[in-house]
Order: structure tokens, then C-alpha cells, then sequence
């Protein structure tokens, strides 16, 4: 992903895309909170900035927004280099985590605000708030002060003040932190489905992976300032790049490895084959979820990665059960099973058990 | 918004509407004791000159000084020091020299008035008005007054009934303490200032003080009944025997003497309208106006020309000392240099 | 939480001492109905006479430019004051450099108000001698009143703005509101009831003191509180003194109660916006 | 590389530097100019001699000083110490005065109806907002001559007949509280307002009376905000002028009226000057002293920019 491709001067910049360049900031006194960051967002997608709180997520995206000026490097949007725009003569939105809703103004005047600075006439800025408003199905609050609405609707309010203003692009910094769960589920759906309708880009920064998962077209996982992996969300859940992309995006079992051969390697459970072609990789992994248990009555012939061990923990979670596995050798392995069959059938603490580590599920990450 | 707005355009108006009413025209800022000029004479002299008169009140020489100093001196146009001070003033550099040549009324006052040894040649006062310093007292309260300044000074005189003493720049009542030592009223020895300084400091533990006040709003309080007995001027007495408001207080010159006084007209060094001021105290000179002063103020005059036109108690004994009580009636003697400086410690601590 | 006792104790001795505080005042308004001399009863005698007193509106007059035109002024730099420093100073600065402007601030508020004035006194003074401005008057007085003023006003709006959520003015920027449409359509409006609130803390302060005016003031600036002074050293306490101390009681406890219902209301949105903000 | 980063950072800083000196220049600028520069030469007058008239005048002189320790023409005298003490000790009682009833009428707030408190303590406040000299003399009709409360004195032999209990010292004393009341309620009731009462239950248990309860279990929350009280009741009436001015008709000096009056009735501006300094750097110490001792117990919080 490093390797940034200057694709805007190759072909014409779409509206919406964004490319960022060599981007780095910091903070007097500090380590970088950004640090030389490249990439590239297409327009139209939604992108997710993932990673741990510190982690520079929201000042990358506040250099996006332009509240921040980099210290290093370029942000270009819809090919347009930003160094010398400043923050509210960009055409983009952002929706706060903290909804940043205007105390003095009703849902409509704090709808109505942008088209109102850039100096919207009334009758046009009236037709665009509803029908946003309507969009939003937030109607019915008009007149309200944003004191009198729950945290849903004033999330809706929030993000149909960035939309109304048919941005480039739309920032969204943690907007559903605040929300409770159910609420949060529901409004991801609903703010995947207005994305696809409008088409516009969103750029949406959180740091709980399942969002991320749900969400959007292509992750970017960052840590320390530096984007860790950026890639489809399947590959970055599938084929993480490194250890710690792994671990933020769900659970994982990695073990440090020695080549023995063009596809198997040494590791501290036993030998393992993998199907990857090693080229010297020194850490493989695999995901919960990839391992398969078998009764020890029942373990299937003439196949490579087959471990017996004993399960020393279940812990059942509806949809599936995860196990906590230690094999011969005294280490332990993570194994989810779905629990697709009668609830007699699940394994129990103490009972022997038999995994496979199928090769092409073991993936090769770097430290 | 609004609000502030509203807010806004009222003061505006309100600052605007108050300097356009005199818009152009030259002010002169009188500096005086209070009470001591008919306001009649205010409006005649603003119509004489077209021009806006500006009263401010004081209350002592000293509070005239300070305010001089403290940048008063570049103010005020006409101030009116009592004898005693306008050496000290002009020590000081506060007050200028008069141009006798605008002031043709000058030949109206008395001659006795004329070149006094407080100021040679009248170069830096006018005499305004003139008077005695003597004690009040309520005969319903205090049956047997004496003679003598033992009626403030002596606790047996007055064991009970509450007086007061005037606060000012001192010298009346360090000179009415020395009297009554028997130092006479213009002591002027170290040792003789201290002792008296000592009598006052004990008179102020008495628990019947009421505290230090000067000689023109005690006589207020004597009125309100609140003390019984204070110094006081002759002519504040003769102004509420006049006006009916004091008719049972009663004024006698303690027989161990007592101060009389000259009031004066005088320009300060940095006066903004001199010529105005020499205008003023023409004014003032003249035959009729001196009239009225007295009659308002009901002191006694030095204005000679004013004297036929002078009515009731003006002719009494209260404002025309007898030969008898001009025996023991005396100038205060102006303090210079180190001594006003010894004398202003002295009376610094007697306050404390 | 308090026990009942405690409670009927409590109001037993709370109703009396607010009445005390109010006695004095209440003697105050009940003199100033003494009947002119030589009659009984109660009458208007002495409001009366104020109708009639040249000087007492004179005095009026300049204590409402005083407070009003020193108000205005201190509003305007203090709610600058206190905006700039809570948003362009640079968060958790250190060293000497960086407590100035609080030592300034907090000077004012801390300073005896006669060291106050006979600083003024003495510093004008030399000012007038040197160069012929600010000779003591009206203008001086609204000059010092400025001054201490100030700091309040600033203190107010800056604890306004410090309690709002700071994204608002990123999302101000981010709507296209540049820095002067956000202080025009974002920060006035927020802000205006501590700027309201400054102003009448102005006006409040200038209307309550005395000390500092009496060593600031010149020839004919006597103001209220000054004429009131002068007439009670003079002339001890008159029904006249009575009757201005009256209206003066009644008109600020009136606007007290004003502004204290009008803003109990408004106040509902402004609790939002301090607490709108998370993390 | 390093050199275009920190001309960015230093462009920005700069920026932020301007808009900082644009919006507070102007009011750091005019507080500097017309308090801060005057109050200094005030100061400075300490040092000089002072002329036959009281007048600064050259060489520079400790003699001030020495006045305001006592040494005068006419020898030592222990005036001003008494001064100092009269007005540590009238600030003192004001402020132990206005403590005392400030803790019924707090808890009687408290123990009210939530929407009714701001009234309430709106009620307290309110005289404070009249002018200084009104509610000041106001105590004269009170307290002064013929009036009932010094009708009542005089009955009881504490007040000769005539001359009531103003002006005095108790009517200085009187006024100082009246005056800075409501700067020892507010604090106080800041600190009330955020009392734990869980551990006020927890001390029923443990003490058997009412005020043993308080002594332990309220006082030390309330501490802070008392101290803060006494802060701003203490300095500003140990330096009042106004209230010994009219309540104590000059009869014992307070020291404010002793500074007053080296620049009104008896002029001596470096004598006054020096008095000043004194004053100050005793308030300064009194400050420092209080909020070293607030901070050792928890510091009460306060708005500070």
C-alpha cells in the first residue's frame, strides 16, 4: 500500500476521491501523531479508519476537514490540492462524536446553517433542509431545539446538516459512539444505505471493529500514526498484514514460525503446512473461527495439521461456543465451533478433542 | 442583541444631550465651601458673562490643598482659601498672582480689608467674606456653658451630652486646645502644639465624643438635635438664625480667645479660564452682589459698599464683635515650611 | 437529608436575619415619607423636593453615563479579552510568560478599591500635569470604572466559553462559517447571555461603588453616590438623601428580579450547550 | 525536511499569537495602562522624600517608612500600630461575624426547595448590588442616635444618652459584615451545595450530638468554600473606606482612612504611599497564606482562566 500511485494526474480526479500524500503532524512536545500516511480513497466508497483511540485516526481526519494543517506532506480532494483551503471553503462535511449541534438553533436553522453561511437564498434553502429532513424522516422536529431530542435523532439531525450541503466528501468521527447498541445497529444499516443512494464519499473513523466490518468498503487500520493495512474488508479480516492488524480485527491465533520447507514450517505447537508459499515469513496465523474440532473418536484420516489436545475452557456465546484447546505440547489454541447441532452435542471442559489447522486457512503475517 | 443595541443608542444620547446643552460656551469651575454662595448670584453672573458656572464644595483649607495638588490646581478657576492658608497655597506655587487692573471693583472694599498682612498688596486674595470661629450649644441640653473652650475641652463641663470637634486641616482646634491651656490661641511652640495635640487626644476617649466634625455640618447636627455643642462660624449661625431653623442654639467667642478669619478669592496657578475668574471676582465686588452675598450667606461683609444694603441679623452682635471681643479675637498666623510640616504630623497623629 | 429539627431551628434563625438585612433599607425607604417641617403624618415631601433639585438630576444624569457609557466600553474588551483567551492561547503553556495575562486580570478584582482610586487619583494627575489630557472629571471616573470592570466581563464570557463544547466552533468552520461569520452567527449568539450578564455585572459594579469614583472625580462630576456622600457629611441624613437612597434600593432590586426571571428561562438552552459535550 | 515542518508549526503558533493579541491585547493593554502602571507609581512615591507640604520631592528616602513603623518629628509613637491592629481586628470580627451567620442561612438554602434556592440566594446578594454609601449610611438609621436599637442600648447603660452606637466601632464592625455577607455565602453555599451527605449518615452513628455531627461531618466539606469566604471578606474590609468613613465619625482610624488621608486632609503622598505598600503586602501575605492552607485541604474550585 505504501507504494503511492499518483493516479490523479494520470486520470481525471473524480469528484469525491481523495488522495493523501506523505501526510504527517505533530504535536509540539510529542511523538508524531501522524506520520507520513499515504492514501488513496475513491470516490464514491466507504472508507473506515480503524484503530485504538490515539492512534491519529481522528487528527488525520481532521486534517481532512482542515482543522489541522499537516506539517508534512499533501491532501488532495477531488484532485484539488487543499494546502491553502482552508477549513470552510472545503467541500467537505463532518459529522462530530460529540454531534457539535448548535445550542442556539432549532434542527432546521442547524440544518439550514451551511447553505445559510454560503449564502444559500432562503426559498432554495428552505426546499433543500426538507427535503433532507425528509430523508432523514427527522420532519416532525423542526422547530425543536437540539436540547429536546434524543440521542438518535440528533445524531439524524447532525448528519443531515453535513448531507444537506451535498458535500465531496463526509468525515464521520465516531458519530455512533454515544448510542446504544440496538440504536447503533440499526443506524449503521441506515447510514451504509444513504451513503450508497447519495454516492457521495464517506470517510468514517471508529475504533470498534465490528462497525468497521459492517460498514464499509475498505478499512484502514491505523496505530502509532502509520496506517498499518488498507484493503477490502474481507482482506483485511482474511489476510492481515501483520500482527497487529490481526489482533485489533477479532481474535486470531499466531505463533512465530521457521521455514522447514517450501510449504511447512516449524512452530512452537509442531510442524505446520501451509499452503502459502513461505518466502521466509516468520509468523503465521490463523483465525478461531478457520480450526476444526473433532471428538478424538472421530478424527479423519491422512490429513496435515491435525493436533490432539484437551479442551480446558468452553465458553458458549448462542451462535457459537469458543474453546480454549491445549494440545499435547502445552499450548493452547482458540477454536470457535457454530453451534449448529443439539446443545448435548458441544464439547466440554476436560473432554479430549482432536483440531486441524487446514493449510490454505494458515495465513503468513509479519511481526 | 437587540437589547444592547437599545442600550447602546441611550447612552449615546444621553452623553450627547449633556455637553450640547452648553455647547461653546466657556465654563467657570468654582471651588467653594459649601453653602457659601447664593445661587441668584450663580445665575446673574452666567448671564453677565454668558457662561456656565461650575460649583464643587469642599469642607476644609485642607481638603482645598489636597485637591489642588492632586491636579485640582489646572481645574478650578476660583478657590476660596481662609487667610491663614493662602500664604501656605502660594508657598506651594498653587495659586497666581492677580491682575489688579481687570479688578476695578477693588476700591469697594473696606480699607481695613485692604493689603493685609496675610497677603502684601492683595497680590494672590480678594477678601469674599469674613468671620469669627467660636462655640455652639444647645442651652436646653447644657444648662451652665461657661465662658471658655472648657465646654469641649473640660469632661465636667460636659459629662453626658454629645459634642463634636472639626476634623480639617487642625489649626482652629489645636488654637482653641492652646487657649484653653492658657498657650493663647496663636501658640505656635513645639512643646505647646503637643500639649494641646495631647488634650484633644484625651477629649476623644470621652465617652460622649461623637466624633470629629467639620464646623458646617456639625451645625447641621445641632440642628437635628444629634450633638449639643461644637465650634462652629458666626455666620453659619447667623444663616439658620436667619431661616428660623436654629432659632434655640447659642454662639459665644470663648473668653480665652478665638479665631477671626477672612475669606478669600483666589485664581489657581493653572487656572483654564483666568480671565473668566478675574470676571468673577469682580463680580463679586461689586456694591450689590457683596449685598447679596451677605445676605445669603449672613456673614459679615468687607465689601464697604455693600454695607447699607446689608439687612437683619448682619447688623447684630453675633457677626459684629464688640471691641471687647475683638481683644481677644486673632488672625491665625500662617505656618511655613517646616513648621506646616511639624504642625501636619502633629495633627496627623492626634486623627490617629 | 437534614433532620427536622435542624430544619425548624434553621428557618428560625434564617427568616430573622433576612429581615435584618432588609431593615436597614426599609428604615431607609420608611424616612424618606417624613413629612415636611412643621407637619404630621407621612408625605412625598421629600420626593417632592428631589423633583425640584436641579443637582440631584444633574448627579443622576452622570452616574447613568457613568455606569452606562463604562459598561459599553468594558463590555466590548472584555468579552474579547475573555474570548481571545480561551481560544488562542496555546493550551497548557508554561513558564512566567504564560501567567501574565491572568496576573493582569486578576489585579483589578484583587486590588482595595482606595488603592484603586488613589492610584487612578495620583496617576491622572500626573498625566493632566504632563500633557494637559485627563484633567479629573467624568472621564476619568468612566476610565477607572473601565478598568476594574473589565476583568469581570471577561471572566464571565470566558467561563461561558470554556463550558461550551469546542467542536462547535469546528463545526462552525466545517459549515462554511469563516472567523468572522463565526464569531458573528455562532459566538454572539452563544455567548450573549454572558455578554448581557457582563454588561449588567458592569453597570451593577459601577452603580455599586463609591471609593474609586470619589478619587477619580473633578469638578462638576458629582455623581449620586458622590452627592449622597457629600450631603451626609454635610448635613447628616436628610429625608431628601432618603428619598434618592429609596428609588435607588427600588430600581435595583427591581432590575435584580428582572433579569433574574427573564434569564432563569433562557438559561433551560444554556445548560445544553455546556453539557452537550462528551469525552 | 525538519526545517519546512517547523516553519508550518511556527507559521501556525505565529497566527495563533495575533489572534490572541488582537482580541485580549486591547483589555490586557488598558487594565496595564490605567491600573497596573499607575498602581506602580504609587508604589514607587514610597521611596522619595517627602517636601515641607507633603509633595514627592528628591532624594530617594526610607523616611516613609519609618513614619509607617512610627518615628515621626515628634518621636516614636504607637499610632499606627494601633491603627493596624484596630483594622486586623475590625476585619477580623466582620469576618468572623459574617462566617457565623453565613452557616444557618447556607443550610436553611439547602434545605429548601431546589427551584426556590436561586431566589433565596438571589435575596442575599441583592443589597450588595446598591451602591456602597446607601447601604452603608442605611446602618445610620439603624444604629445611630435616637434610633431603636440605640434607644435599646442606651436602656441597657451600654451607650451614654444622646449618642447611640453609630459612629463607632461596633457600627464599623457592624457595616463590614453587612457589607461582605454575601462574599462568604456564595462560596460557602458552592461548597454546601456539593456536601457528600452519605457520610453526614455515616457520622449519625458514630456521634451522639447534633454538633459533634456538624463539628465532624459537615464543617470539613465546607472548609474550602469558608476559606474562600474569608479570603473575600477578610482583604477588601481590612482595606475598606467607606464604612469607617460614615459609621465611625473618625473616632478610630482604620487604615484605610489613614491612607485616604495623606492624600486628602493632611497631604503626605509618600508617607501614604508607603502605608499603601504595607497594606498590600500584608493583604498579599493573607492571600497566599489562605490559599496555601486551601490547597493543603483539598482547594475549593474556582473559575480561573
Amino acid at each position: 500500500m505504501s507504494a503511492s500511485v499518483p493516479t490523479a494526474t494520470l486520470h481525471p480526479p473524480k469528484r469525491g476521491a481523495i488522495s493523501i500524500r506523505g501526510i504527517t503532524r505533530i504535536f509540539t512536545g510529542s511523538t508524531p501523531a501522524v506520520d507520513h500516511v499515504d492514501l488513496e480513497i475513491h470516490a464514491g466508497e466507504f472508507f473506515t479508519l480503524l484503530g485504538p483511540s490515539g492512534c491519529g485516526k481522528t487528527t488525520l481526519l481532521r486534517m481532512l476537514a482542515g482543522f489541522e494543517t499537516p506539517d508534512e506532506g499533501k491532501i488532495l480532494i477531488s484532485g484539488k490540492d487543499m494546502e491553502d483551503v482552508p477549513a470552510h471553503k472545503r467541500a467537505v462535511n463532518t459529522v462530530f462524536q460529540s454531534y457539535a449541534l448548535f445550542p442556539h438553533l432549532n434542527v432546521e436553522q442547524n440544518i439550514g446553517f451551511g447553505l445559510r453561511m454560503k449564502g444559500v437564498k432562503t426559498p432554495e434553502r428552505k426546499k433543500r433542509v426538507n427535503a433532507v429532513m425528509e430523508m432523514m424522516q427527522i420532519g416532525q422536529f423542526a422547530t425543536r431545539s437540539a436540547a429536546q431530542l434524543s440521542g438518535g435523532q440528533r445524531q439524524r439531525v447532525a448528519l443531515a446538516r453535513a448531507l444537506v450541503n451535498e458535500p465531496d466528501v463526509v468525515l464521520l468521527d465516531e458519530p455512533l459512539s454515544a448510542l446504544d447498541a440496538k440504536l447503533r445497529s440499526e443506524l449503521q444499516i441506515e447510514l451504509l444505505r444513504m451513503q450508497k443512494r447519495l454516492g457521495m464519499t464517506f470517510i468514517f473513523v471508529t475504533h470498534d471493529q465490528h462497525e468497521a466490518l459492517v460498514m464499509s468498503d475498505r478499512i484502514g487500520v491505523m496505530s502509532q500514526g502509520r496506517l498499518e493495512q488498507v484493503g477490502p474488508v474481507l482482506d483485511v479480516y482474511e489476510k492481515p498484514r501483520n500482527v497487529f492488524v490481526a489482533e485489533f480485527l477479532g481474535l486470531s491465533n499466531i505463533w512465530p514460525i521457521t521455514p522447514t520447507g517450501p510449504h511447512s514450517a516449524a512452530s512452537p505447537i509442531g510442524e505446520l503446512g501451509i499452503a502459502a508459499p513461505l518466502n521466509g515469513a516468520s509468523m503465521a496465523m490463523i483465525r478461531p473461527e478457520k480450526i476444526w474440532i473433532y471428538n478424538d473418536t472421530a478424527v479423519p484420516k491422512d490429513r496435515a495439521n491435525l493436533f490432539l489436545g484437551t479442551v480446558r475452557e468452553a465458553i458458549y456465546m448462542g451462535a457459537s461456543t469458543q474453546y480454549r484447546i491445549e494440545l499435547a505440547g502445552g499450548q493452547s489454541v482458540l477454536a470457535f465451533d457454530t453451534n449448529n447441532q443439539a446443545a448435548e452435542r458441544s464439547w466440554r471442559p476436560g473432554e479430549p478433542v482432536a483440531v486441524e489447522l487446514k493449510p490454505d486457512n494458515i495465513m503468513l503475517i509479519s511481526p | 442583541m437587540k437589547f444592547l443595541s437599545y442600550i447602546a443608542a441611550g447612552a449615546i444620547a444621553l452623553g450627547l444631550a449633556a455637553p450640547a446643552a452648553h455647547a461653546g460656551q466657556p465654563t467657570l469651575n468654582l471651588f467653594i465651601w459649601s453653602d457659601y454662595i447664593d445661587p441668584g448670584l450663580i445665575k446673574s453672573f452666567e448671564a453677565q458673562c454668558n457662561c456656565k458656572v461650575v460649583e464643587t464644595d469642599y469642607e476644609s483649607n485642607a481638603e482645598l490643598e489636597a485637591k489642588l495638588r492632586a491636579g485640582g490646581d489646572s481645574q478650578y478657576d476660583v478657590v476660596v482659601p481662609s487667610s491663614y492658608y493662602v500664604p501656605e497655597l502660594q508657598d506651594e506655587g498653587l495659586i497666581q498672582t492677580l491682575d489688579h487692573s481687570k479688578l476695578p471693583n477693588f476700591t469697594n472694599l473696606a480699607t481695613k480689608f485692604q493689603n493685609p498682612d496675610y497677603d502684601q498688596n492683595d497680590a494672590y486674595s480678594i477678601p469674599y467674606q469674613w468671620g469669627t470661629t467660636g462655640i455652639v450649644y444647645d442651652p436646653a441640653k447644657i444648662k451652665d456653658p461657661g465662658t471658655g473652650w472648657g465646654l469641649l475641652f473640660d469632661p465636667k463641663m460636659n459629662p453626658n451630652y454629645p459634642f463634636v470637634i472639626p476634623k480639617g486641616e487642625g489649626r482652629d482646634q489645636i488654637g482653641a486646645a492652646c487657649a484653653y491651656l492658657g498657650y493663647g490661641f496663636n501658640c505656635s511652640e513645639k512643646s505647646q502644639w503637643i500639649a494641646a495635640a495631647k488634650l484633644i487626644e484625651q477629649t476623644k476617649k470621652r465617652s460622649n465624643f461623637a466624633g470629629f466634625v467639620d464646623e458646617t455640618p456639625a451645625r447641621d447636627q445641632m440642628k437635628s438635635g444629634l450633638i449639643a455643642a461644637a465650634m462652629a462660624y458666626n455666620g453659619d449661625i447667623g444663616q439658620c438664625y436667619g431661616d428660623g431653623s436654629c432659632k434655640s442654639l447659642k454662639f459665644f467667642l470663648p473668653k480665652e480667645g478665638a479665631e477671626i478669619w477672612v475669606d478669600t478669592m483666589a485664581i489657581p496657578t493653572h487656572a483654564p479660564h483666568p480671565e473668566l475668574a478675574l470676571q468673577f471676582i469682580n463680580f463679586i465686588l461689586d456694591a450689590n452682589n457683596g449685598a447679596t452675598l451677605s445676605n445669603f450667606n449672613q456673614y459679615a461683609s468687607p465689601n464697604a459698599a455693600s454695607q447699607k444694603q446689608l439687612s437683619g441679623i448682619l447688623a447684630s452682635k453675633l457677626l459684629n464683635p464688640s471691641p471687647e471681643e475683638m481683644q481677644r479675637l486673632v488672625f491665625l498666623a500662617p505656618l511655613r515650611g517646616a513648621q506646616y510640616k511639624l504642625f501636619n504630623q502633629i495633627w496627623t497623629s492626634v486623627l490617629q | 437529608m437534614i433532620p427536622r429539627g435542624v430544619r425548624y431551628a434553621l428557618s428560625g434563625i434564617s427568616w430573622p436575619l433576612y429581615a435584618l438585612l432588609y431593615t436597614p433599607l426599609a428604615l431607609v425607604a420608611y424616612y424618606s415619607f417624613a413629612p415636611a417641617p412643621n407637619e404630621a403624618g407621612h408625605s412625598l415631601h421629600a420626593y417632592n423636593l428631589l423633583l425640584h433639585d436641579g443637582d440631584v438630576f444633574s448627579a443622576l444624569r452622570r452616574s447613568l453615563i457613568l455606569a452606562i457609557g463604562s459598561a459599553i466600553t468594558s463590555t466590548a474588551l472584555g468579552t474579547l479579552l475573555g474570548y481571545g483567551l480561551c481560544r488562542f492561547r496555546t493550551p497548557n503553556a508554561k513558564g512566567v510568560l504564560a501567567h501574565i495575562p491572568s496576573l493582569i486580570i486578576y489585579t483589578p478584582i484583587i486590588m482595595p478599591s482606595l488603592v484603586f482610586g488613589i492610584s487612578e487619583l495620583i496617576f491622572f494627575n500626573l498625566v493632566h500635569n504632563a500633557t494637559g489630557m485627563l484633567g479629573a472629571g467624568l472621564e476619568t471616573m468612566i476610565i477607572a470604572h473601565i478598568t476594574f470592570q473589565v476583568p469581570y466581563v471577561a471572566l464571565t464570557v470566558y467561563a461561558r466559553l470554556a463550558g461550551l463544547d469546542r467542536y462547535l466552533f469546528d463545526a462552525a468552520n466545517d459549515l462554511y462559517a469563516n472567523g468572522l461569520k463565526s464569531f458573528l452567527y455562532l459566538i454572539i449568539p452563544l455567548v450573549q447571555p454572558a455578554i448581557i450578564g457582563g454588561f449588567m455585572l458592569g453597570i451593577t459594579l459601577s452603580i455599586d461603588d463609591f471609593t474609586i469614583s470619589f478619587f477619580t472625580s473633578g469638578p462638576g462630576s458629582v455623581t449620586l453616590p458622590i452627592y449622597i456622600y457629600g450631603a451626609i457629611a454635610r448635613k447628616g441624613i436628610s429625608p431628601e438623601i432618603n428619598a434618592i437612597g429609596t428609588l435607588m434600593i427600588g430600581t435595583i432590586i427591581l432590575l435584580a428580579l428582572i433579569h433574574f426571571f427573564i434569564t432563569r428561562h433562557r438559561d433551560r438552552a444554556g445548560q445544553f450547550a455546556a453539557r452537550g459535550s462528551i469525552s | 525536511m525538519s526545517g519546512a515542518l517547523k516553519t508550518e508549526q511556527e507559521i501556525e503558533a505565529g497566527r495563533q499569537r495575533l489572534r490572541l493579541w488582537v482580541t485580549s491585547g486591547p483589555g490586557l493593554v488598558w487594565i496595564m495602562l490605567f491600573l497596573l502602571i499607575p498602581s506602580a507609581v504609587l508604589l514607587g512615591i514610597a521611596f522619595f522624600s517627602s517636601d515641607d507640604y507633603g509633595a514627592p520631592v528628591l532624594p530617594l528616602s526610607v523616611q516613609p517608612f519609618q513614619q509607617v513603623a512610627g518615628y515621626s518629628l515628634l518621636g516614636w509613637d504607637p499610632g499606627n500600630i494601633t491603627i493596624f491592629l484596630r483594622s486586623l481586628g475590625q476585619a477580623g470580627t466582620a469576618t468572623l461575624v459574617s462566617a457565623a451567620l453565613s452557616y444557618p442561612l447556607v443550610f436553611f438554602i439547602l434545605s429548601q426547595r431546589e427551584d426556590l434556592r436561586p431566589l433565596l440566594l438571589l435575596f442575599i446578594v441583592l443589597p450588595s448590588w446598591t451602591n456602597q454609601v446607601v447601604r452603608t449610611y442605611a446602618w445610620l438609621e439603624l444604629l445611630g442616635p435616637n434610633a431603636p436599637v440605640s434607644w435599646a442600648a442606651h436602656l441597657l447603660h451600654a451607650v451614654p444618652p444622646d449618642l447611640g452606637l453609630a459612629p463607632g466601632s461596633f457600627a464599623v464592625t457592624t457595616g463590614l459584615a453587612y457589607n461582605y455577607l454575601p462574599y462568604m455565602i456564595v462560596p460557602l453555599y458552592a461548597s454546601a451545595e456539593k456536601l457528600d451527605w452519605t457520610l453526614v449518615e455515616a457520622g449519625r452513628d458514630l456521634y451522639a450530638s447534633g454538633l459533634r455531627l456538624f463539628w465532624h461531618a459537615v464543617f470539613p466539606q465546607t472548609l474550602p468554600g469558608l476559606l474562600s469566604g474569608v479570603i473575600f471578606v477578610a482583604i477588601p474590609a481590612f482595606g475598606d473606606y467607606v464604612v469607617p468613613q460614615l459609621l465611625g465619625g473618625d473616632k478610630a482610624l482604620m487604615i484605610g482612612s489613614l491612607i485616604a488621608n495623606q492624600f486628602t486632609e493632611t497631604p503626605d503622598w509618600p508617607y501614604g504611599a508607603a502605608l499603601t505598600i504595607i497594606m498590600l503586602v500584608f493583604t498579599g501575605m493573607g492571600l497566599v497564606g489562605f490559599r496555601i492552607l486551601t490547597r493543603k485541604l483539598g482547594g475549593a474550585e474556582e473559575v480561573t482562566i
